[in-house]
């Protein structure tokens, strides 16, 4: 038998994990294959922007299910673990690690790529931040003609931070997340209690772990809305939102990756004017209108750069988010058929470690790309 | 797992009432008028929430990663944490480097990069 | 014909006489050791350091030493660095003035001198335009008379027609340069120098000409920039 | 013309079987009728054989930029002298330009031109058509129009005009593979290398065990590889990819040396020659030189620290297999004729711009993977060395070889993460349109080449550093010394990698930096010097009082010291700016990394390869093979670059499909000698490609009929030697007591080992609380 181990005959799961490793297991080849898969088809559906037609999106699904093909034997394999007490939980041997899980310090060395990930993120966004002069600065000067468009940065938070409207799905979202760590901490709490009854202890993980699942999903929906879909208010809100019905979503304002022709009311001459507001009078804009050296008007603004480096930095925290959603739609699954005891309940501190991990980078994702 | 009390209480209940509270105040820092505040300080409206947001973020951000992340209080938290801060170094470069150089390069080199400057 | 400038060539032996020193040591040591302190095959080698399969080996070191070739080499690259240090001075020169003062009032001109270095001062500078595309080079002289600057095409045997640089000896240009497609940098061979032209953004380069500058060199595209990269190639003619 | 677009190459088998299967994805005007403005309005419903087209004046091959005058007419039909109107023509090329000289045509765009009003009463018109200067195969449309002239009728008067069409392609002076689908290349090339790899591996099961060969057994055998999580199994894929690749990137470099061996050759078009750079660069880098450290690291770094497998098993087969697919993403292009062309650095804007080759999303896509593998490794490594190692081994009895490999970890972990993000941001500017290096929309260049080199820096130390283990390993071993200063050989690496992190602004000191950052990485570059100085002086100093023992791998270990050392002199000629801003992007810079990755990198493989061999096959290689292995390859390979530097400094630039020379007649970029020293290099190509083959034939002599290796040939103390040759299948030590097990390091310093230094009892109090303390002296 060329198998490396004779006790696990299948690679395709599941284990006895009692001899602990190394087991045989198809999910490597296979998730990579799905990758690889995924993102060639990807690249066949759209090129810079342009969508191919919908003849090559069936082809990324088959990427998608392939990878998830490879998830669930890894799962397969997975799911006794801890079961009947089959516990494989190997510790550090030496210093300065000394009895610490193995796979505990593995998540915290696989954080720290995390941590350099998103500091490239930010460190791209830092760059057109402070690179490029804001919308605001650049409409103030009164350097561009209506009908042009001028680069500027519009940060995000202009339309989100402009009413606690907009702001709403965000807010809901940083509690969302803030909630999620707190339950994903109680479901260990109860994994690890050796003195509770085996049933209560089941349920309660289940429960706390459906929540945090729930929170996460939320946590997705209100994207959507922020992103695409907006909402609309109920009657009696209309006054405080200046008598609109509907609260629109980033893309209705058309602050999109393509925007190369964005414009907004504020930039807007005579919009300020006929709102009371005005102008600002300190303002370079002012001076030349009242000396006539500017028209005045409606600046157009291409706000690509802007839309894009907000996107990509919120929607890789996203996919993160999306990430746990999978990794706990399993985890609630097992901890339902009892798979989650005191002595395994590591896993679910290790999954958690990675969540509050997420949550970290809202900290910082929500402050400076959602209210600055 | 947390062998210890925040003032009597359970640190994971102590530390999420402790985060919803920061949290309210960051939205109620944005959503609220600070430009007489900021005036009075001397500055704008946007850097005057900045600093509050950056100044709420560094608790939040201890908070999670010392009770959450069990980086205080266990057997293993000292390494821990110091694997979680070994980073730091190469963070700093990336952000420095990478983040705050300014795109358009400048033409000149300032007088501290001459010899000149130091009579050589 | 002599593609290093005289500041280059200074450098250059200066750097190779350090490269022969350190290498002589290296070689000479290890050619040394290699023949003395060998065994054959077979012999009944001596184990000096009682070298045991599962036992860390006795450490073998000299703090003496080790420091001592911590410290030389330091010592080496300070005064190696300190020594290219002196031209960063000529390179980028502030907005303020510098080693190539002010741009040239008209009818000014440079006057510019190379000092025993091969460092290029001058009274001041005319500024040139250099933008660069897909796959070619175009020179402006901007409001420069024609007696310090123009700008000509000619058909080389081997490139094809060519843009042709002419500036005059004595002379410093300050190039400001752009591009408007993707990344290229105009490589003055004899000049020795070189600074890429981004799209988007403005960088700039000294073109200062010397009276020991070669008459006719070539200007290569020395970022790579897409299919006809390589033959994307100007000249540039330095004229008394 | 049609017929010509196969040069013999397997390759073009490919791309004509694709072409078969697959309508050509370029659009044509198909008929007059869907032509807007062209000026004909699609008189008559059918194309008609009476009309015949003629374009005359086009070349059979063009010539680079030159202007042809193309002179078009059409016979036939009811067009007829006298007519009122008597016809009208609409033309497309695919590249190059067109433009009219009179007033009889006009044009639409570049590629599109048709008749005036004034032209209609013509039966042949002139227009001229510029070549585009790069290799293209173009193709022109006609269409003409032969009208009878009647005024009457509805429409326009166009009943009884008839319409016929003519499709004519030229070829550039160097002939060019047409373009196909990405998709059916990728189908094709998966049949085409699945059946490849399929004989293969049944020759090799067959040779296994020939006697005793059955197909039954054949797919659980070829499963337990493919599905196998431990570290010896996955090394030796490691190295199985890792040689192909480095066979693949040879075989790329020969075909750049021979299109460079004399100025101005046409062998490549500007073109292939791009993707053949690009890709060789990408290919030793990330294909060859990666995986072959990952296969030494796979497995040596378990057997030296005394552990059972990594820590993560499962996740090392991930690692690996995520890195077969990467490579099949990346190649995807060049067997479309539209491989990546952007360099190994991809610099921004023309990675996401159209210009670059469609292959390059998918070069873009696989460093992804590459990035997720790399990203899964370090995790694997760092996590197994720090929690793993045997009883008794601190962190200051490791092996020199497992410091190496986990210092180069540390750097690839910390660093790939920019790259990671650099490559995403491409791929989703190339696909879904995002604008991160956009420059209309106020991108920056600058961004990428910054994020490139934060990981770029660190990564050439990456592929170095684990040769600096192998070396310290065999000049120890075989001049049966204990290596010369272990401590501060720790302390080098250590400090390389994190200099490594702020260094990188000096492969930016012409790119429009802030020349502050470029004045600050000048003084920290000059800085790398220090630890690489101490190790080369401490590996010289392992060998005093030795009796070095002359083996392959310490001939190779000597050439390593000769090579690489000259490789570390010239990398102080770049932090010097002045000097920077010429050998930029020069043959001097070639020369220089090629000293260090191929010296360095390559022969510290080579030593390593020799090394421990026996250990994990069990089989001797032979020495006789192995001396004329180095021998041959070390002259040749010193043959190949030393003359490079010089081209550099006489002005030879990267990344150029050619050069000229200046002549009595023409002036050139390089002085006369340059194209006799060019040919010589080509020739030491040549001579060190094939000079390998002979440790491949060694390989292959050792496998069928080497000696049987002992468990320790060499003399070496740490724990791989502790184990049999092969080790057992799951890796275990022979103990003293002659059970097997996990061995207890012990060390010949016992008072040193106790005794923490400054750094590390500070570390100490650090880490223990006083509580631990407390208990520990109860």
């Amino acid at each position: 038998m060329s198998y490396d181990d004779p006790h696990h005959p299948s690679p395709w799961g599941p284990h006895d994990w009692k001899h602990g490793s190394p087991h045989n297991s198809w999910a490597p080849f296979i998730l990579s294959m799905g990758v690889a898969i995924f993102l060639f088809t990807l690249a066949g559906a759209f090129k810079w922007g342009e969508f191919q037609g919908w003849g090559k999106v069936p082809l990324i699904f088959v990427g998608l299910g392939v990878v998830g093909f490879g998830l669930l034997i890894w799962w397969r394999q997975d799911i006794s673990f801890g079961v009947n007490g089959e516990v494989f939980e190997p510790k550090a041997a030496g210093a300065p690690f000394q009895n610490i899980d193995i796979r505990k310090v593995a998540m915290w060395v696989f954080l720290m790529s995390e941590m350099m990930v998103f500091t490239s993120l930010f460190s791209t966004y830092m760059r057109y931040r402070f690179g490029i002069a804001s919308c605001q600065t650049v409409f103030e000067s009164g350097e561009w003609v209506e009908g042009a468009a001028v680069i500027c940065f519009e940060p995000a938070s202009h339309l989100i931070a402009s009413s606690w409207f907009h702001i709403a799905p965000g807010a809901i979202n940083t509690f969302a997340l803030i909630i999620s760590s707190f339950t994903i901490v109680q479901a260990l709490r109860y994994a690890k209690m050796r003195d509770i009854d085996e049933d209560v202890r089941r349920r309660k993980i289940t429960r706390y772990l459906g929540t945090t699942w729930f929170l996460a999903i939320l946590f997705l929906t209100m994207k959507m809305i922020e992103w695409f879909l907006g909402f609309p208010l109920p009657e009696f809100l209309h006054e405080f939102n200046h008598g609109d019905s509907t609260i629109n979503s980033l893309y209705t304002e058309g602050y999109l990756i393509n925007a190369d022709h964005y414009q907004h009311h504020e930039y807007d001459t005579h919009y300020l004017e006929s709102n009371g507001h005005g102008l600002d009078h300190d303002s370079d804009l002012y001076a030349m209108m009242e000396a006539g050296t500017h028209p005045g008007g409606h600046m157009m603004a291409n706000i690509q750069v802007s839309a894009t480096t907000f996107y990509v930095t919120t929607g890789t925290h996203g996919a993160h988010v999306f990430g746990g959603i999978i990794g706990l739609s399993y985890m609630t699954l097992k901890a339902a058929r009892g798979g989650y005891t005191p002595d395994n309940a590591v896993s679910i501190e290790y999954f958690g470690l990675y969540w509050h991990f997420v949550d970290l980078v809202w900290v910082l994702v929500f402050p400076f790309f959602y209210l600055y | 797992m947390a062998h210890y009390k925040i003032m009597g209480q359970d640190p994971y209940w102590m530390n999420f009432y402790g985060l919803m509270i920061l949290t309210l105040m960051e939205i109620l820092a944005v959503g609220t008028d600070l430009g007489p505040a900021a005036n009075s300080l001397g500055t704008e409206e946007k850097v005057l929430t900045l600093w509050i947001l950056t100044i709420i973020a560094i608790p939040k951000f201890i908070m999670i990663a010392a009770i959450f992340m069990h980086l205080y209080g266990d057997e293993d938290s000292g390494i821990l944490t110091m694997t979680a801060l070994f980073p730091a170094f190469f963070i700093l470069i990336m952000v420095l480097f990478v983040g705050l150089t300014h795109p358009n390069a400048a033409s000149g080199l300032p007088d501290w990069c001459r010899p000149g400057n130091y009579g050589l | 014909m002599s593609v290093m400038t005289p500041l280059f060539e200074g450098l250059w032996d200066h750097y190779i006489l350090w490269s022969v020193i350190v290498s002589a040591i290296a070689f000479g040591w290890l050619y040394h050791h290699s023949f003395w302190f060998t065994s054959k095959d077979g012999e009944k080698i001596p184990n000096v350091d009682e070298i045991e399969i599962g036992v860390f080996p006795k450490h073998n070191d000299d703090m003496r030493l080790e420091v001592a070739w911590t410290i030389l080499p330091f010592l080496l690259i300070i005064w190696l660095t300190y020594y290219s240090w002196e031209p960063l001075d000529a390179m980028w020169t502030s907005e303020d003035g510098g080693v190539h003062g002010y741009e040239c009032e008209e009818g000014q001109v440079s006057n510019n001198v190379m000092d025993s270095d091969g460092i290029i001062t001058s009274d001041c500078y005319h500024v040139i335009e250099i933008t660069g595309q897909q796959w070619f080079w175009s020179f402006d002289c901007l409001e420069l008379d024609g007696s310090l600057c123009g700008s000509s095409t000619e058909t080389m045997e081997v490139y094809g027609s060519v843009p042709v640089l002419h500036l005059m000896k004595g002379e410093t240009y300050l190039a400001v340069m752009e591009s408007i497609d993707v990344t290229h940098a105009p490589w003055f061979q004899h000049l020795g120098t070189k600074e890429d032209v981004l799209p988007g953004q403005q960088t700039t380069l000294w073109l200062p000409i010397s009276e020991s500058m070669t008459e006719e060199s070539m200007v290569l595209c020395a970022e790579y920039c897409g299919d006809a990269h390589s033959i994307m190639a100007a000249k540039l003619m330095a004229h008394n | 013309m049609v017929g010509k677009r196969s040069k013999g190459a397997i390759v073009a088998l490919v791309v004509i079987a694709a072409m078969l299967a697959l309508p050509s994805a370029q659009s044509f005007p198909t008929g007059i009728s869907g032509v807007q403005q062209s000026g004909c309005n699609c008189h008559g419903a059918v194309p008609s054989d009476s009309v015949v087209a003629s374009i005359d004046g086009l070349p059979e091959s063009y010539n680079y930029s030159e202007a042809y005058e193309l002179t078009i007419s059409f016979q036939g039909g009811p067009s007829q002298e006298g007519n009122v109107n008597q016809g009208g023509f609409h033309l497309w090329a695919s590249e190059g330009t067109l433009s009219v000289s009179d007033a009889t045509a006009q044009l639409y765009n570049q590629n599109e031109a048709g008749h005036t009003g004034a032209g209609n009463d013509q039966l042949s018109w002139t227009v001229t058509w510029t070549a585009p200067a790069t290799d293209k195969n173009v193709d022109f449309v006609l269409h003409v129009n032969s009208v009878n002239g009647n005024a009457d009728g509805v429409g326009g008067g166009t009943s009884g005009d008839m319409w016929s069409k003519v499709a004519i392609s030229v070829g550039g002076p160097v002939e060019v593979l047409e373009a196909t689908d990405p998709f059916v290349v990728l189908g094709v090339l998966i049949i085409v290398s699945a059946s490849l790899l399929a004989i293969t591996l049944a020759y090799v099961f067959y040779r296994k065990d020939p006697d005793a060969f059955d197909w039954d057994n054949f797919a659980p055998w070829l499963a337990g590889w493919m599905t196998s999580t431990d570290h010896k199994k996955i090394g030796t894929l490691y190295f199985v990819a890792g040689l192909f690749f480095l066979g693949v990137g040879g075989i790329m470099a020969m075909i750049i040396r021979i299109q460079l061996s004399v100025p101005g050759n046409d062998f490549l078009t500007q073109e292939q020659y791009n993707q053949f750079f690009t890709l060789h660069g990408t290919t030793m880098i990330f294909l060859a030189a990666m995986p072959m450290i990952n296969g030494f690291a796979n497995w040596m770094v378990p057997l030296q620290l005394g552990a059972e497998d990594l820590a993560l098993p499962r996740i090392n087969a991930m690692s690996f297999w995520l890195q077969p697919f990467a490579a099949l993403l990346i190649f995807t292009g060049i067997f479309s004729g539209h491989g990546a062309d952007t360099g190994w650095t991809g610099y921004a804007p023309y990675v996401v711009s159209e210009g670059a080759h469609y292959g390059t999303t998918m070069w873009a896509a696989g460093q992804i993977m590459l990035v997720a593998s790399s990203t899964l490794t370090g995790i694997n490594f760092l996590t197994t060395m720090a929690v793993m190692r045997a009883p008794g081994m601190g962190w200051m009895q490791m092996p020199l070889f497992s410091w190496s490999i986990l210092v180069a970890n540390v750097m690839l972990f910390l660093s790939i993460p920019a790259f990671g993000v650099g490559l995403i941001q491409v791929y989703l500017d190339r696909v879904v349109g995002t604008a991160f290096y956009d420059i209309a929309a106020g991108g920056d260049p600058l961004l990428w080449s910054h994020l490139f080199w934060y990981f770029g820096h660190p990564e050439v130390y990456v592929v170095v550093v684990p040769s600096f283990g192998i070396i310290s390993e065999v000049i120890a071993t075989s001049s049966r010394r204990s290596i010369f200063g272990y401590r501060s050989m720790v302390y080098a690496m250590a400090g390389i990698g994190i200099v490594a992190f702020i260094v990188y602004g000096h492969h930016m000191f012409t790119s429009g930096m802030s020349p502050t950052l470029r004045f600050v990485t000048m003084l920290t570059t000059m800085l790398v010097a220090v630890p690489t100085g101490i190790k080369v002086f401490n590996w010289l100093m392992t060998m005093h009082g030795g009796s070095l023992v002359y083996r392959t791998h310490t001939l190779w270990a000597l050439g390593f010291l000769v090579t690489f050392t000259l490789g570390g002199i010239s990398g102080m000629f770049f932090p010097s700016i002045a000097m920077d801003t010429h050998l930029h992007e020069s043959y001097f810079v070639v020369a220089h990394f090629h000293y260090v990755l191929v010296g360095g990198t390559v022969f510290g493989f080579f030593a390593g390869i020799y090394y421990w061999w026996p250990k994990a096959t069990g089989k001797m290689l032979s020495e006789k093979l192995g001396v004329l292995h180095f021998l041959t390859a070390f002259v040749s390979y010193n043959a190949l670059f030393w003359p490079m530097h010089r081209l550099g400094v006489w002005g030879m630039t990267r990344r150029h499909h050619t050069y000229f020379v200046t002549t009595e007649e023409a002036l050139g970029s390089l002085p006369m000698e340059a194209a006799g020293w060019n040919m010589f290099i080509t020739v030491s190509a040549f001579l060190f490609f094939f000079s390998n083959f002979i440790l491949v034939f060694n390989i292959i002599v050792s496998s069928i009929r080497g000696e049987d290796a002992p468990d320790d040939p060499w003399g070496g103390w740490s724990f791989e030697w502790m184990t049999s040759s092969p080790p057992p299948a799951h890796t275990l030590y022979k103990l003293n007591d002659g059970s097997w097990g996990i061995p207890t390091l012990k060390d010949a310093n016992e008072h040193i080992a106790n005794e923490p230094g400054w750094l590390s009892s500070w570390f100490q109090r650090l880490l223990v609380t006083d509580e631990d303390t407390e208990e520990e002296s109860h």
